[in-house]
């Protein structure tokens, strides 16, 4: 692969993982939510296995195969479980409305750009370049991390984030060593898993689905 | 009724808890007893050490991680080892006995000896963390001596003000130690002052205003006085006239050592600031103790005043250093220690009767006791000579250090500017602190020993038993040796003076009492004996002229016209203060009640008006209670910010990974 | 067997007892292995402190190593959770969940609390910033459901807050490490030594730059979050008051130093690289705000597992002081902190579990008259609560010495009035609700039956506070190691 | 000689006391247009007290049959340690201005505790006034002592008063003349007279010393009376000497000079004491609670000595 069409489909590659997650700050059901992390997350499976073929590496190939398996398969698949199959779908509530989050979204990609600047100055290869499009990405998850009340959407929101750090990741430095992130997947895997069942848990004695409500524990 | 209180869950209770303090045992007493006179021989023993031989040091590396102890002896810290020593010594018969009669928690028991122990300590401590180490073991080990009534509401509440007094302490005093000695905390106390005097002026006057809080809140100083009144009440007799007598006079050392010798030569608002400090304490501490009531709370408050006007010396002290008069320095340093060796003597001696009486009677309440001079013999008279030495009379232990207080301020330099005008000032105060304390020692000794009992309880006391009798009059013959002849501890103030100032003060102390170089002096003895000569010309007069008269008669007294005066028809100590609450109702804010008892709503026509007035302490009420709420004013607003909301929580979250970005950006 | 291999061994053991649990279930035996795999680490911690001594390092495949400080973390690590293991006994007598559920019976108690312990251990030995991540993430994943054992509404939503809050922290501190990793390997370090902590510190000169302050900022602030810093404390007191007493133990004694101890060793790379100056000042500020609120959320407390959840925030704002003072004399004070701290707080923490067995009820106003209901526990109370505070003769009180020693050597003396000040409120507060608690009279309705406690508990926090006095006493050997483990982070000045 | 003279100055105090105390009830009465009774009176009343029985009133000990007692030594003792008829007498260098006030104070307390041990409400009243009136004055007496051994640079009696007789142009100094209005009202308050006290009236309400020895009676009330008249003599005494020394004997060693120090003593202490009758007729006694109004005014007087005396410059004859 020449590096030139390497770089261009990277380039479109990262385009479509922040475009997806910029829609699932937008998107209100549920499940549209977790089928646009699919879509994200087989957008960083994109990312590692353009990498791969580039570097001729095939570990990171199998790394990214992984992470097809684990990110855009089991993850969104327990999470979906954690989304009442009956009843409310939706995220009616929410702390920032819409329009107002897709403005905070576009003043997070600015806000990437300008802290990213030093970063992209240290190295300037064509690949981290698009490292504001990551850290945006990054940003965007933190954000919806904060802001959201559903059960789900926060599990969702959690997932993004740590996609967005691999992609991130893939972005500066190819990947971070196999070992770390088979065992940060094997985390996050395991964190989505105890979260559902926590969340399972509190379904079954409180009926409900909104952290808001969760206020039992204060000062 | 009788099965009401069967039932009653208290009465239960109080019964477990009698069962659980079981009556000391001999064999349990007899061990705390020696342990603590084998700690207070020793402590007696180095005290002299120090004082007369060359400094020693020690140290180990065991205990203080770090740092290791370090130990050293001079005659400063001797001469406050003396005072806890010699006290010590004197106090355990006394101890021996209330432990025998009065049932005290195991715990209270136990952190005697260690109290004890730790206080010796204290001074011998040679660098700053050490320093800082033994203090706070011997705050660790006073609390149970003031939690010794955990289950009233007020011995919780005293143990709890006194927990909290000292916390301010130690933390005021960590942070002023580790300003001082900042840069080589081990190194030993002496070598401090050329270290710090290469901080800067703020720092250093920041470290003198901490080390004087946190010293000031053990001494009692003004506003930190509040835990006094509240824990002598709690402790037993014995355990108040150590921590009276001693534990006190320790933040006095503190002073002495940290914010006088270790800073350095310091500024001349140091030395303003402790005597402005030293004049309020004393004031303020004497006038409570005039109009307060129960006898232990009286003491605690005229402690507070002793404190305060060593203090004064303390600041004349430093403030003539300052000045380069090292002669006068040595001269208010003198009197600041006499001060408070007598301090410890005669206020150990007061504290000890009013344990006696704590544990023969059960009442410290003076307008509940009454008429102890008939049944009490031996405490009446130690009270007497405690409450002659309280009020800084002539024949007492304290009007030497007092006197001497007084030479060093009318001798005050004319060439200092406007500073002389501390002079008045100082005098004015001591004055007054003087008048009123024979006032508040009249009260005391008058409304509690003298007169008929006002209270069956102290109608049906009888003396406490030999062995605390011999305290008492162990501590008797120390204060009148000490007022008769102060030349006992002559060698104390010499070694001393020549170890600070490195010159001899010029005052000459024995059974005649001179400051050497302006012919002021007292001769003690020589008055004892005139009065001793003019009561035998009256006697042989009386008694020559008794021929003469018709045989005396009892009759009863005049009664305006009742037929029979009751013990409650005597002055109270209220009413003997009420004139001096009125005329000094600003500083005391005496709370007054009035019940109103009417016929009618509109309260025309009365049926009876209940008026209540009662003591209380003003600047606690005015600056740590107000302080109190603003904290919990401050508190309720984090509490409201951590309300449980988890989107709150991770905004917060999301807010500090914003602002590190940006920082590390 | 190599002695680096002890390393791995240690990580493992507990693993494979979990294993063994889940088939055997939890009986005699196993209970005996739990014992043993804890005092497995305590051997470990005593063999790599030996080898330090002489200079050695352990190293196990660049990925495990051990070195004084490390000795020293396991060393409490081992001592704490033997504590907890056998306190865990008396607990889940007390309280058998849901057998049939497996993150409620006590197997599944047992078995979490091993993989627990073998996180922790991972996230101490460990010597590559990636498996330390992944260590200190497991932590949380296998103490959600401790936290959650007692299958209330309460102890959900704790568990709940406590894992999206911890996990949000450390994930930040993942992408932390992603950012550190592309520094080093921009400076010239091989991607397999990239991460290595010791090889990082070697190499930190060459990373003086923005990458290196930004990953080391976003490493800062993510493990602050499971030492319980400001601005991720919020989850400390949740989890703490609901988690079992043995877990609140292990977790406020050993899980919050450990984090504290990665702090440790990020902020030698951050002095090495980029000076400490950034660095120290966000942790400076976040640990000074930590107490605070730590301090402030005391005063009105009425909850007395909370109470101590803030007394530990408190002492953890002090770690979090020392660290950022980063001299000699604060990095002292902060690892006997550590080891103080943990010791006292797993005392405190057991005995407050044995009364709320007793009582059913965690309010301080439901607990009064301790003293006489049970002296055993009011004295083992009181000597923890004293050792926390910081009276000598108990390791604390050297730490906070120490500590305020340092800030007035840096001369960071406002901050150390602050924290005087917090302490003081603090402090205070504690004393408040202690004398209620301890002297306070039962109220009316209140039952007023005396309390009771096994033997062998009894026993066990017996010697946990002849231990923590004895560290108290022994300042010879403590100065020794706690030199040794200021070494190993490069502070020897 | 000089113990002599010594026994000699108390007899002298002993006898004229009771005479000068008479003398003010003549000329006040005199000044009143009342005859007035005979100077001998007090000495007759003390002659029929010390003849009548005792009373003992039940349910007091040993501090009310002894404050009567201490309270004359206590006199008896002042006016051996203060020069009052000549300078040099034995012990001179201890006459220290502190310890005559702490003796001064001894006396009150003594008379104080026997008033409390009687157990009635009006011991206690008086004792009460009596003590308080004695706390509120310390700083005044002591402020005045300041400002007066400034000049002489210490506080020994002997000094000051050796310093006036050589330097004698420092009496007319505005330190000396503040000094002395503060110590004038200091003996006012002292020995109890208007406006701080009456001793002529058995009003109840408005005693002070009279209520806290009512149970006083026979030899006792002839000792409480003696030490009283006698204290305010030695007070006058003390105050005359102090600032206007002329007549006094320097040393006891001719007997001429000692009888002038006794002749100017007398003269000087009768003018005075009368001047000071003359005055109280034209004042009426202060209500209780103005008493501290006028002690702090005595205490002022003397604070603007002490200043004056360190910042006007000293005059040098």
């Amino acid at each position: 692969m020449s590096v030139g069409s390497f770089t261009s489909l990277f380039y479109f590659d990262i385009g479509a993982f922040l475009f997806f997650t910029m829609a699932i700050a937008w998107r209100k059901s549920l499940f549209g939510q977790v089928r646009l992390l699919r879509a994200n997350a087989i957008a960083l499976f994109l990312l590692g296995l353009l990498s791969g073929i580039y570097a001729k590496d095939a570990a990171l190939i199998g790394l990214s195969i992984v992470i097809l398996l684990v990110r855009a398969y089991g993850i969104p698949t327990i999470i979906a479980r954690a989304i009442p199959h009956s009843g409310d779908q939706w995220e009616s509530t929410r702390v920032v409305n819409t329009t107002a989050s897709i403005l905070i979204v576009a003043a997070i990609t600015a806000f990437a750009y300008i802290l990213t600047e030093p970063l992209v100055a240290l190295n300037p290869t064509k690949r981290i370049a698009s490292l504001p499009v990551g850290v945006s990405a990054l940003l965007i998850a933190v954000f919806l991390i904060v802001t959201r009340r559903r059960i789900a959407t926060q599990l969702i929101a959690f997932a993004l984030f740590d996609n967005a750090i691999s992609a991130c990741a893939f972005v500066l430095t190819e990947g971070v060593p196999l070992v770390v992130e088979s065992g940060a997947l094997l985390d996050v895997l395991l964190l989505i898993f105890v979260l559902v069942a926590l969340a399972s848990n509190m379904r079954s004695q409180t009926q409900s689905m909104d952290i808001a409500e969760l206020r039992e524990l204060h000062e | 009724m009788i099965s009401s209180q069967i039932t009653n869950p208290k009465a239960v209770e109080s019964d477990q808890i009698k069962k659980r303090f079981d009556p000391m045992g001999r064999f349990f007493v007899i061990m705390i007893c020696t342990l603590s006179a084998l700690v207070a021989i020793s402590a007696t023993t180095i005290a002299l050490l120090a004082i007369t031989r060359p400094p020693w040091h020690g140290s180990t590396n065991l205990f203080l991680a770090i740092y290791g102890l370090k130990l050293a002896t001079d005659p400063l810290s001797g001469v406050f080892l003396l005072i806890s020593g010699s006290l010590g010594v004197m106090v355990i018969p006394h101890l021996y006995g209330y432990l025998r009669r009065n049932h005290l928690p195991t715990t209270t028991v136990i952190a005697i000896p260690i109290f004890i122990f730790t206080m010796a300590l204290v001074p011998l401590a040679n660098s700053t963390p050490t320093f800082f180490f033994f203090w706070e073991l011997m705050a660790l080990a006073s609390v149970p001596l003031v939690a010794a009534h955990p289950n009233d509401q007020s011995g919780r509440r005293a143990t709890f003000v006194y927990l909290a007094m000292t916390q301010l302490g130690a933390m005021a005093i960590l942070v002023a130690l580790a300003i001082i000695s900042a840069s080589h905390p081990g190194t030993p106390l002496a070598g401090l002052s050329a270290l710090s005097s290469r901080d800067s002026n703020t720092l250093r006057s920041l470290a003198f205003l901490l080390a004087l809080i946190g010293f000031g809140s053990k001494a009692g100083i003004v506003p930190f006085h509040i835990w006094l009144p509240k824990a002598h009440p709690q402790a037993p007799g014995p355990a108040s006239a150590l921590m009276s007598g001693a534990m006190v006079s320790l933040g006095i050392y503190g002073i002495i050592r940290f914010c006088i010798l270790s800073l350095g030569t310091g500024a001349k608002w140091w030395a303003i600031t402790l005597i402005v400090f030293g004049s309020i304490t004393a004031i303020y501490g004497i006038l409570q103790a005039s109009v307060n009531k129960d006898l232990k709370v009286l003491l605690a408050y005229s402690t507070a005043e002793n404190m305060g006007l060593a203090l004064i010396a303390i600041g004349l002290f430093q403030l003539f250093r300052i000045l380069h008069l090292p002669n006068l320095a040595a001269e208010a340093l003198g009197a600041g220690v006499l001060i408070l060796v007598a301090h410890g003597l005669f206020k150990g001696l007061a504290f000890l009767v009013a344990g006696s009486i704590q544990s023969e009677i059960g009442i410290t309440d003076l307008d509940q006791l009454g008429g102890l001079a008939k049944i009490m013999p031996v405490s009446t008279v130690g009270f007497g000579i405690a409450a002659l030495s309280a009020s800084g009379l002539p024949f007492g232990s304290a009007f030497i250090g007092e006197w001497l207080l007084l030479q060093t301020i009318i001798h005050l330099p004319r060439d200092i500017g406007s500073l002389v005008l501390i002079g008045p000032i100082a005098l004015g105060v001591v004055a007054l602190t003087a008048g009123l304390s024979v006032l508040t020692m009249v009260k005391a000794f008058g409304i509690g020993f003298l007169g008929t009992p006002r209270s069956k309880r102290a109608g049906e006391a009888h003396e406490s038993s030999t062995t605390m009798s011999t305290s008492i009059i162990a501590l008797m013959i120390a204060n009148l040796g000490l007022a008769f002849d102060p030349g006992v501890i002559n060698f104390v103030i010499l070694h001393l003076s020549e170890s600070i100032s490195g010159v001899y003060p010029r005052i000459a102390l024995g059974s005649r009492i001179s400051i050497t170089t302006t012919s002021s002096a007292i001769f003690p003895s020589i008055g004892a004996a005139l009065f001793i000569v003019g009561a035998i010309a009256i006697y042989l007069i009386r008694r020559f002229t008794a021929s003469k008269r018709p045989q005396p008669l009892d009759e009863i007294r005049w009664g305006c016209g009742a037929k029979e005066l009751t013990p409650k028809m005597q002055y109270t100590a209220t009413s003997f203060a009420e004139p001096l609450e009125r005329i000094f109702s600003d500083i005391l804010v005496p709370r007054r009640d009035i019940e109103t008892d009417a016929f009618d709503s509109l309260d025309l026509i009365v049926k009876r008006i209940d008026l209540r007035e009662s003591p209380h302490d003003a600047i606690e009420t005015a600056l740590w209670n107000r302080l109190a709420r603003a904290l919990d004013l401050v508190a309720s607003q984090f509490r409201r910010f951590h309300n449980g909301s988890l989107i709150r929580y991770l905004m917060l979250g999301g807010l500090g990974f914003a602002v590190v970005m940006v920082v590390t950006h | 067997m190599n002695a680096s291999d002890l390393l791995g061994l240690i990580v493992l053991l507990p693993i494979l007892v979990s294993v063994a649990l889940y088939f055997f279930g939890w009986n005699g035996a196993t209970q005996k292995m739990e014992v043993v795999s804890v005092l497995a680490i305590g051997v470990a911690s005593v063999v790599i402190y030996l080898d330090s001594r002489h200079g050695k390092l352990l190293q196990f495949h660049n990925l495990l190593s051990g070195d004084a400080l490390t000795a020293i973390l396991l060393g409490l690590t081992c001592v704490v959770s033997t504590m907890a293991i056998l306190a865990s006994r008396e607990y889940l007598e007390r309280h058998p969940g849901d057998q049939t559920k497996l993150v409620q019976s006590n197997k599944g108690y047992a078995m979490a609390m091993q993989i627990f312990i073998a996180a922790m251990t991972l996230a101490v030995v460990s010597d590559n910033l990636g498996l330390t991540w992944v260590g200190i993430e497991a932590t949380t994943i296998s103490t959600a459901f401790l936290v959650a054992h007692k299958a209330t509404t309460k102890a959900s939503e704790a568990a709940w807050k406590y894992v999206i809050i911890c996990s949000f922290g450390i994930t930040i501190a993942f992408f932390g490490t992603v950012i550190l990793y592309f520094s080093a390997i921009n400076s010239g370090m091989s991607p397999a030594n990239a991460l290595v902590i010791h090889d990082l510190v070697k190499n930190a000169s060459h990373m003086r730059n923005n990458a290196t302050t930004l990953g080391l900022g976003l490493l800062l602030i993510g493990y602050a979050t499971k030492v319980g810093l400001f601005p991720f404390h919020t989850w400390l007191a949740d989890a703490h008051s609901q988690a079992p007493a043995p877990v609140s133990a292990l977790m406020s004694g050993v899980l919050l130093s450990v984090a504290g101890g990665v702090l440790l060793r990020i902020s030698e790379i951050s002095r090495l690289s980029i000076g400490h100056k950034v660095f120290s000042d966000v942790l400076m500020t976040m640990g000074v705000a930590t107490i605070v609120i730590a301090a402030m959320l005391l005063v009105r407390q009425k909850d007395y597992k909370r109470l101590y959840a803030y007394s530990s925030l408190e002492n953890m704002g002090l770690i979090a002081v020392g660290i950022a003072v980063g001299s000699k004399i604060a990095i002292y004070g902060l690892i006997i902190q550590i080891v103080g701290h943990g010791i006292s707080k797993g005392i405190v923490f057991i005995t407050t579990g044995h009364i709320y067995d007793e009582l059913g009820d965690t309010s301080i106003d439901s607990l009064r008259s301790l003293s006489h209901r049970s002296p055993i526990l009011a004295t083992f109370a009181i000597i923890g609560t004293v050792g926390i505070l910081g009276f000598p003769p108990f390791l604390l009180f050297g730490g906070e010495t120490s500590i305020a020693f340092g800030l007035i050597r840096s001369h960071d003396i406002i901050a150390l009035i602050i924290v005087a000040g917090a302490l003081l409120i603090a402090a205070i507060s504690i004393y408040r609700h202690g004398i209620a608690m301890l002297f306070g009279p039962v109220g009316p309705g209140q039952d007023t039956r005396p309390f009771s406690i096994k033997t062998r508990a009894t026993l066990m926090l017996f010697g946990a506070s002849l231990l923590s006095l004895l560290l108290g006493i022994d300042g010879p050997n403590v100065t020794t190691i706690a030199r040794a483990g200021a070494n190993a982070i490069g502070v020897s000045l | 000689m000089s113990y002599l003279s010594l026994i000699l100055q108390i007899t002298l105090i002993v006898v004229i006391s009771p005479l000068i105390g008479q003398l003010m009830i003549k000329i006040k009465s005199k000044a009143e247009g009342r005859r007035g009774p005979s100077l001998l009176q007090g000495v007759r009343e003390l002659g029929k007290l010390l003849k009548k029985g005792e009373i003992n009133p039940i349910g007091t000990g040993s501090a009310f049959a002894l404050a009567p007692a201490i309270y004359l030594v206590s006199t008896l003792v002042l006016s051996a340690i203060i020069p009052l008829i000549a300078l040099k007498l034995p012990g001179s260098s201890n006459y220290d201005l502190f310890w005559v006030v702490g003796i001064l104070l001894i006396g009150t307390i003594a008379l104080g505790l026997g008033g409390l041990d009687t157990a009635t409400a009006f011991g206690g009243m008086g004792a009460s006034r009596e003590l308080m009136v004695a706390a509120l004055i310390e700083p005044s007496i002591l402020m005045a002592i300041y400002a007066l051994s400034i000049r002489a640079n210490s506080s020994n009696i002997f000094k000051i008063v050796h310093a006036t007789l050589s330097n004698p142009q420092q009496i007319a100094s505005p330190q000396s003349a503040l000094a002395l209005i503060g110590l004038v009202i200091v003996v006012v308050a002292e020995a109890g007279r208007i406006p701080i006290d009456n001793p002529s009236t058995h009003l109840e309400l408005t005693m002070i010393h009279e209520a806290m020895v009512l149970e006083v009676n026979g030899p006792k009330l002839a000792m409480v009376k003696l030490a009283s008249s006698m204290r305010l003599v030695i007070l006058i005494g003390l105050v005359v000497n102090l600032f206007f020394p002329i007549g006094i004997s320097y040393s006891t060693s001719s007997v001429g000079s000692i009888i002038l120090g006794i002749v100017a003593l007398v003269i000087k202490v009768s003018l005075l004491a009368g001047l000071l009758a003359f005055v109280e007729v034209f004042l009426a006694k202060l209500r209780l609670f103005r008493v501290p109004e006028l002690l702090a005014g005595s205490f002022v007087f003397g604070f603007l000595a002490v200043t004056a005396s360190y910042f006007l410059p000293v005059i040098k004859a």
